[in-house]
């Protein structure tokens, strides 16, 4: 039905970068790894299937690299400009003229930077789940598993349609529901999966109603008229996005407020970010992946794709500067003391994703003004090598240990000498330490803030000091602190392909930060000399190595000044520790409030009031037909006397009545 | 005198037929199977014979009319009759008797055949009277059952209380207008109060024997004391008879008045679904249950007759052809089972399904035909009385009617259930009919299945009514 | 393409069946029987588009017309369009699956087959007649065999539940008859023609009170609120496949006439009602959810939610936009073959764990993995999974009803988003504690799908992502038909 | 002394009607119910006779009228005693309220 499905080709690619097929590929082979896995899988590859994942995401690795490679430096520039490219587009859903879901592809700066970051985070935690999942029952499966996410990952980020983003939205969170609750006979990885698709889902309504509300004010669901129609002042869409207003606040602000909600969601900022700590339930490559690396990120991602729009509604911006640095500090706070080393790690992602956030949020538009965006993704494409690094690194740890425990571990150093490496290496990185990755995207983070709004800025100083305290906690009671109890024979690091993967994020976590970022990411496509100000960067190195030294100070040597100091401040510890509570809040709130005040009543009115009613009526026909049963009293004479009666009643009827 | 024979073929037919059983219930000792077959052998070809040489005309200056859509009536009626002969044969073949049941039912055939086309009052009124004395004395022909005297007993005064009414009112009219002939009638009436006053009476006496309410209190006593055949003539056939003659009375005669009577047939229309839903509801009697069930299609069939257009008149034939084929079916199951076990309460029927899975569809279809649900006819029928009844426009009055059709649904499905559903340690044991019993209700079923759908038989009646 | 031929089938296979001697006979009848109706359906499908490429824009295709009852202006005439022609889709794919899932029926097989037959007879019968008449006919001809299958082949309270479901559906088709009468009479010229009818302009006052008894009547079919309560009893106590062709089938007559008669022949009744339609349908669906969250039995589960997902076609009808129409119709599609693939895998599952308690079961993933993962997949649909049909669905519906400006329509649709959540809410509890979780011992050897369960599980949910990865062909079907009916309502 | 008139004849014959009827609501004794239906269908003759000589005394009808009504009682009440006759077989009474076994 050839008729049905017209392939349009946009911008024809330049001679020898006609990529079109690469591009559909890209994706695709996730896709097929997840369907064959998928079908036959069980049956058929049982041994094979990680090899087959792995091969087909490195094909596909392969192809995105190739992809970044021709866009930066072959033909993605045009006269000093990097260019939004959509090779090809084909009309999935038409709604009404104009508006229609069209599954396309688009190429620009960030498309193409998180394809790479995408596909190479995938193949790597592919590689170490070769061997982290070894002997797993259901081995095949969870290849399929994470293919499907790779896939929708790869889909999302190359959305040119903001509908196909939201398709792909739904298909990572799905995916990642699956991967949660990927040991589904754990009562708490079942609750984890469920949390996290229901909170997130919660989320998505907000994205969802503000796709309704841009599509209906500029016309349209295409990424690049959308923008155009709502950047141009003069454009009548943005006239009528800006006059029609609710509650005081005009109909854009709500609109990205509400997408932006979404975002949160995924991006587990305050207070959507319940679901992040609960979903290490799942295995830790996954966590890697996911909920460190790449999917987590999608929220960051998804502002950053409407920037252009957000940057003409500051109050949106505000909203998305603040909730960042809220949830930075807060997450921040929470982290120092958690005592699931898996945990410690998600807090920490969520905090690192809030300086994403608010880095775009005190971005603006163009040039300078632009460092926040610059700054925002430099740090994604840097916080997911040293996450998933720490994540994987962590997975070996817990692969030695069995535990997620910090108080199980301590003294590990000599027992996995490679980890211990990776792990220093990632923790200064992500401590911003120079000369590693972190260091510079935070620089330029903070930087951004320092020029936009102050408070942010100290608040972010503080935030990063704390970062680095809690990571080298880790850091020390895991490799250093007491000596290792480890019983009986162990398998030391789970051999070369576990080890691989970390010795290559490694490197990445060490020198990423020298890429030149803002030559190839900024707001306008310009390049972006982004400077460095050595007197700036003092402060914060500073404050990180405060942290480091109190980390070690506390926790290199077993000793009880930790117990003492949390003792000192109980209460907030307290606080902290439970995570501020907030479980309990949502806890409240559903249980009590959603299902006993609105569902319980809804059911109950439903088997009474309205069944009721149907019963109801039956019960009194039946009842009348008792009641007149008299009428019919067996005696004849009665019988005559109401035939004289019923003649006598109609004549009086209709000869005086009824005339 | 050539004419007189062929303008009265079918009462002369039946009154042949009447002689000849008479001469060989008098004369000889004929075994009663040989009586039966003699006799559905007759009634069959006065069925036949009902469809040819049949001419328009009237007789006896005016006191005898004929026409094509009368001799269709009549033949609908005579096709009944011959239904009955073969669904009640066992019951037939076991009373001695036999030949009486028969002289009996024809004669009142044969009255019901000089109502429909009586020309006046005087003969309607003696033609009445021969269709309802022979079926009174019908109703007690089991002579040992106390309840069978009880029902004749009740039947024959309460038709006499109505025909001195009846007698009351024609008085009245003939004192109003002067004559008794229903060509001269319409142009006399006015619709004064004296008028509307001797109608009212009349209308009481057909209100009667169509068991109209609040008419109708002898229906079900009479229904359920009588034997199953009688109940089942009484019906079908008398309910019949008295609906057509009723198109003649209200559509020519009364016509003048009929915004008088419109409004008469929509108060006792509605009352009589209702009440006869009402108390079909809480029956557990069958034969009392199917004579609640028939007031209530009366009910429908007054909603008919309210058109007044010709759709009324060929909707509420067709209602009654189809509802010869339902109820007529739902009674012979009725009658057999009770012939055979005795059983008659609903809940005997329990678990019917399992032993007697023929009887059972066929009672499922009479009850859907009654019921009116498609595809069986008796969706055709009461759709088409609807119709008729709602070219006025009158809302409330088709609402009602739709209304008592879910009511009555109701207790139908009640026998559905019983027969399909419910358990039972003892059900009713395997049932060997009479063969002409069976091909009666294979009749019965083939009615009520292509009635409907073939629609060139209710052309075939509109094109009779105009 | 003869049109007869799609009545005819179904017609023979029943005769068919009852003159078979054995039950194995009975299903291979059966099934060929429903395998020619699935062939026959796409012949129709492909020669329908095949006609469309070839430039044909007769608003109905394959028309056929012969007198029926002439004196009453009724004629047998028969024709489809787009929507017909999705819904004929809908109706092969249930009957192929219900014949499936239902091979072990062993209790008076004969007659089971014959009347789920009979039930498919009147389905196509109504979706492809042109004439209110025997549009009727049709529609009633499929409420007496659910009313047999319940009562019959039923659990619980079956007769209980048959009685409620046999006696609301009447009593909707009822007022049906009513409003077709008062069509019929208002009309200036007297005709059941539906094309001629929508043609003739019918006077506002007739279509003041027509309109509301058509809707109405329709509506109880399609579980209007408050007209839904047959929906649980019934679905609940139904055999598997009585269900599935309760829910995917019948369920749909009701969309359809609300669609097709009532609004397309009363577009100025239709905008009249239009805001009670909607509050109506936003009701059913915010509060179809929400009682589903507190059930326990799978088979309410699906229920109660059918009456929320049966709320989104009715809010797409009452929006009066032409998105959200085509929208209603591809979510009577889409809802169909989700809630009969549900209730077949609730079949599956009773069969062998004996209870449909969700707090019963657990960690079913492990024993039964092919059952458990059509489980997640329908479950996904339901919450509106991209991919799967119901996202499609629910999505151009949304879509649809944004195109009303006001607030009112506004918050309407916010309501209705939010019911995705609820939806994701039961959805996951229901799953989480069927098939995750620690699994119970007594459960520990059960048995996958058998082949004829698969089988029916492929083929549903083969439409299912047919529709849920490419949406085009089914909006191509069915918006042009919309159009048209937007048009009329559009007063254009 | 004067001729009587037609109201007259018309007041004896509603009379006589709706002793009739009373004697056929009150009676108990089925013989005495019969007796008051001819009561009633001798009120309806003497309407005939009366109508058909005041108001039309040019046709006939209404004699002949009578004429068969009578005819018809005869043939009625024959029937009717008949039946109360095997009532009475049965119930051994004929008291009507002896025979009120169906009802409801």
């Amino acid at each position: 039905m050839n008729d049905l499905l017209q392939i349009r080709v946009l911008q024809v690619l330049p001679l020898g970068w006609d990529l079109g097929w690469a591009l559909i590929l890209i994706p695709l082979l996730p896709l097929a790894g997840f369907l064959l896995l998928g079908l036959f899988g069980r049956k058929y590859l049982q041994r094979s299937s990680g090899i087959l994942a792995t091969l087909l995401l490195l094909s596909s690795t392969v192809l995105s690299l190739y992809t970044a490679y021709g866009y930066f430096f072959e033909f993605g520039k045009v006269d000093g400009i990097y260019q939004k490219i959509i090779p090809f587009q084909f009309t999935w859903l038409q709604f009404s003229p104009g508006v229609s879901i069209d599954m396309g592809v688009i190429l620009d700066p960030i498309s193409v930077m998180m394809l790479v970051v995408v596909s190479f985070i995938s193949l790597m935690v592919h590689l170490y789940s070769l061997a982290y999942m070894k002997g797993e029952e259901r081995f095949p499966t969870y290849f399929a598993f994470l293919g499907l996410f790779t896939f929708s990952m790869l889909g999302l980020v190359m959305s040119s349609n903001i509908f196909q983003m939201y398709f792909f939205w739904e298909l990572v969170g799905v995916s990642s529901f699956l991967l949660i609750g990927y040991y589904y006979d754990r009562p708490s990885a079942v609750a984890a999966c469920k949390k996290a698709f229901i909170v997130t889902r919660f989320a998505d309504l907000g994205f969802l109603i503000g796709i309704l509300v841009l599509a209906f004010y500029a016309g349209t669901l295409d990424f690049n008229t959308l923008i155009q129609r709502l950047t141009s002042t003069s454009a009548p869409e943005f006239q009528a996005a800006i006059a029609s207003s609710f509650l005081g606040v005009s109909a854009l602000t709500w609109a990205l407020v509400l997408v932006f909600i979404g975002g949160a969601g995924k991006s587990a900022m305050f207070p959507l970010h319940i679901w992040l700590p609960d979903a290490m339930e799942g295995p830790t490559p996954v966590s890697a992946l996911i909920h460190a690396a790449t999917m987590v990120v999608a929220g960051v991602f998804l502002v950053a794709r409407l920037f252009p729009v957000f940057s003409m509604s500051p109050p949106a911006l505000d909203v998305v500067a603040y909730t960042g640095i809220f949830s930075a500090l807060f997450a921040a706070l929470i982290a120092c003391t958690q005592t699931d080393i898996k945990r410690v790690l998600a807090y920490s992602t969520m905090s690192q994703i809030g300086f994403m956030m608010f880095a775009l949020g005190v971005s603006g538009w163009g040039g300078e003004n632009g460092l926040g965006f610059t700054a925002s993704m430099f740090h994604l494409f840097t916080h997911a090598m040293f996450k998933a690094l720490l994540f994987l690194g962590a997975g070996s740890v817990i692969h030695f240990i069995h535990s997620n425990e910090m108080k199980d571990m301590g003294g590990l150093r000599k027992y996995l000498p490679v980890t211990h490496i990776t792990f220093l290496i990632a923790c200064l990185a992500i401590s911003g330490v120079p000369p590693f990755a972190g260091f510079f995207s935070k620089e330029e983070i903070l930087l951004a803030a320092f020029n936009h709004n102050p408070a942010i800025y100290w608040t972010a100083l503080i935030t990063s000091g704390l970062t680095a305290f809690y990571m080298f906690r880790l850091y020390f009671s895991v490799f250093w602190n007491k000596e290792a109890t480890v019983h009986g024979e162990h398998h030391g690091e789970g051999g070369f392909a576990m080890m691989l993967p970390l010795v290559l994020l490694a490197a990445g976590a060490a020198f990423a930060g020298f890429i030149p970022f803002g030559n190839f990411v900024s707001t306008d496509g310009k390049p972006l000399e982004s400077a460095f100000h050595l007197q700036f960067s003092i402060a914060p190195v500073l404050l990180g190595l405060a942290g480091i030294f109190t980390a070690m100070w506390l926790y290199k040597k077993q000793n009880d000044r930790p117990a003492s100091i949390a003792a000192s401040l109980s209460g907030f510890y307290k606080a902290a520790y439970h995570k501020f509570y907030m479980d309990e809040l949502y806890l409240f709130i559903t249980k009590k409030i959603l299902f006993n005040l609105i569902g319980r009543p809804a059911a109950w009115f439903d088997k009474n009031v309205v069944d009721g009613m149907v019963i109801g009526a039956g019960n009194t026909t039946q009842a009348i037909s008792e009641k007149i049963k008299q009428f019919q009293s067996g005696k004849v004479q009665q019988y005559a006397i109401y035939f004289l009666a019923g003649v006598i009643g109609l004549a009086v009827l209709f000869i005086y009545i009824w005339k | 005198m050539n004419d007189f024979l062929i303008l009265m073929k079918s009462e002369l037919v039946i009154t042949l037929i009447l002689f000849v059983l008479l001469i060989i219930k008098v004369g000889t000792e004929m075994k009663n199977d040989r009586f039966l077959s003699l006799v559905q052998f007759l009634l069959l070809a006065n069925f036949i014979a009902g469809f040819f040489f049949n001419e328009a005309g009237s007789l006896f200056g005016g006191l005898f009319t004929t026409n094509a859509l009368m001799t269709f009536q009549k033949s609908i009626l005579s096709l009944g009759v011959y239904l009955i002969s073969l669904l009640f044969a066992d019951w037939l073949k076991k009373s001695e008797h036999m030949p009486e049941f028969f002289i009996l039912m024809l004669s009142a055939l044969l009255g019901m055949f000089f109502m429909i086309s009586s020309g006046s009052l005087l003969m309607f009124f003696l033609s009445l009277e021969l269709s309802t004395i022979p079926v009174a004395a019908m109703a007690n022909f089991d002579l040992e059952k106390k309840i069978a005297s009880e029902a004749s007993m009740k039947m024959i005064l309460s038709s006499a209380f109505s025909s001195g009414i009846l007698l009351f009112g024609i008085s009245l009219i003939y004192g109003a207008t002067g004559t008794i002939s229903f060509t001269e009638m319409p142009a006399l009436l006015d619709g004064s109060p004296l008028q509307i006053l001797a109608f009212v009476f009349l209308f009481g006496a057909f209100a009667f024997k169509l068991s109209v309410v609040p008419f109708h209190l002898w229906t079900a006593d009479v229904y359920e004391g009588a034997p199953i055949a009688v109940s089942s003539f009484l019906s079908v056939i008398s309910k019949g008879s008295i609906a057509f003659i009723l198109l003649t009375a209200l559509y020519k005669v009364f016509g003048p008045m009929h915004n008088v009577w419109y409004n008469m047939l929509m108060i006792l229309s509605i009352a009589t679904m209702v009440i006869g839903n009402l108390f079909a509801l809480r029956q557990q009697n069958m034969k009392r249950f199917l004579a609640y069930s028939s007031i209530a299609q009366v009910g429908f069939i007054l909603v008919g007759l309210s058109g007044n257009s010709f759709e009324g008149i060929s909707s509420v034939v067709y209602f009654v052809l189809i509802y010869t084929f339902s109820n007529l079916a739902a009674f012979g199951v009725a009658g057999v089972i009770s012939q055979q076990t005795g059983k008659e309460r609903i809940d005997d029927y329990k678990g019917l399904y399992q032993t007697n899975p023929f009887i059972s569809w066929i009672l499922a279809l009479a009850l859907f035909s009654l019921a009116g649900i498609p595809p069986t006819a008796g969706f055709f029928g009461k759709l088409f009385l609807i119709t008729a009844g709602a070219a006025k426009g009158n809302y409330f009055f088709i609402t009602m009617a739709a209304l008592n059709l879910i009511v009555s649904l109701f207790y139908y499905l009640r026998v559905i259930r019983a027969v399909f559903m419910d358990k039972n340690e003892q059900p009713i044991e395997k049932i060997n009919m009479h063969p002409s019993t069976k091909l009666g209700m294979i009749i019965c079923g083939a009615g009520i299945v292509f009635v409907g759908l073939l629609s060139w038989i209710y052309d075939y009646i509109v094109a009779l009514t105009v | 393409m003869n049109l007869i031929s799609l009545i005819g089938l179904p017609l023979l296979t029943a005769v068919a069946i009852l003159l078979m001697r054995n039950p194995q006979q009975v299903k291979w009848t059966a099934l060929i029987g429903a395998t020619l109706q699935f062939a026959l359906a796409f012949a129709l499908l492909f020669t329908f588009r095949n006609e469309r490429a070839a430039g044909n824009e007769a608003q109905m295709l394959f028309e056929l017309q012969y007198n029926w009852f002439p004196s009453l202006h009724i004629s047998f005439h028969l024709g489809v369009d787009g929507i017909s022609v999705a819904m004929i889709l809908l109706t092969a794919f249930v009957v192929i699956a219900g014949v499936l899932v239902s091979w072990n029926v062993t209790k008076m097989t004969k007659e089971f087959y014959f009347l789920l037959i009979l039930l498919s007879f009147g389905a196509y019968g109504f979706f492809i007649s042109l004439d209110l008449f025997i549009l009727f006919f049709f529609l009633e001809i499929a409420v007496i065999p659910k009313y047999l299958l319940i009562g019959i082949w039923g659990s619980g309270k079956k007769e209980n539940a048959a009685n409620k479901l046999a006696l609301m559906l009447m009593g909707g088709s009822a007022l049906v008859l009513v409003g077709l009468l008062g069509v019929y009479f208002g009309s200036p010229e007297r005709t059941f023609d539906l094309i001629s009818l929508s043609q003739l302009h019918i006077p506002i006052t007739v279509q003041k009170i027509c309109f509301p008894l058509l809707f109405v009547g329709f509506g109880v079919f399609t579980a209007l609120f408050p007209f839904h309560t047959w929906v649980p009893d019934g679905h609940s106590s139904a055999p598997t496949a009585g269900s599935m062709f309760l829910a995917g089938i019948s369920m749909k007559l009701g969309g359809y006439g609300c669609l097709r008669v009532a609004t397309y022949m009363m577009p100025d009744g239709a905008k009249e009602y239009a805001n009670i339609i909607i509050v109506l349908s936003t009701i059913a669906i915010l509060y179809g959810a929400f009682a589903t969250m507190m059930q326990k039995d799978l088979k309410y589960i699906n229920a109660y939610s059918s009456v929320s997902h049966c709320g989104f076609v009715l809010l797409g009808i009452g929006m009066l936009t032409k998105t959200a129409m085509t929208g209603a119709v591809m979510q009577m599609v889409s809802h169909g073959l989700m809630t009969a693939l549900f209730f077949a895998v609730i079949g599956m599952i009773y069969e062998r764990t004996h209870t449909r308690q969700v707090n019963e079961m657990g960690g079913l993933l492990k024993v039964m993995p092919f059952i458990t993962t059509v489980l997640f997949i329908v479950g996904l649909c339901s919450l509106g999974l991209p991919g799967l049909s119901g996202f499609v669905a629910e999505m151009t519906i949304l879509m649809g009803s944004w195109q009303q400006p006001d607030t009112f329509h506004r918050v309407a649709t916010i309501a209705a988003c939010m019911s995705i959540v609820v939806t994701a809410v039961y959805i996951l509890r229901a799953i989480g504690q069927t098939a995750m979780g620690p699994i119970k011992a007594e459960f520990s050897n059960l048995t996958d799908a058998a082949w004829n369960e698969k089988l029916a599980a492929v083929i549903l949910i083969a439409g299912i992502i047919a529709i849920g990865i490419a949406p085009f062909w089914l909006n191509d079907l069915v918006s042009p038909a919309a159009d048209i009916i937007m048009h009329k309502v559009a007063g254009k | 002394m004067m001729e009587p008139g037609l109201y007259h004849l018309l007041f004896i014959s509603a009379a006589l009607f709706f002793i009739g009827v009373f004697g056929f609501f009150t009676r108990r004794n089925l013989i005495t119910m019969l007796m008051s239906i001819e009561l009633v269908l001798n009120s309806v003759n003497l309407n005939f006779i009366a109508f058909n000589k005041y108001l039309w005394p040019n046709r006939l009808d209404g004699l002949f009228f009578s004429i068969f009504v009578i005819a018809i009682a005869a043939a009625e009440a024959a029937v009717a005693i008949a039946i109360i006759i095997n009532l009475y077989r049965s119930h051994q009474s004929i008291d009507v309220e002896n025979a009120e076994e169906m009802k409801f």
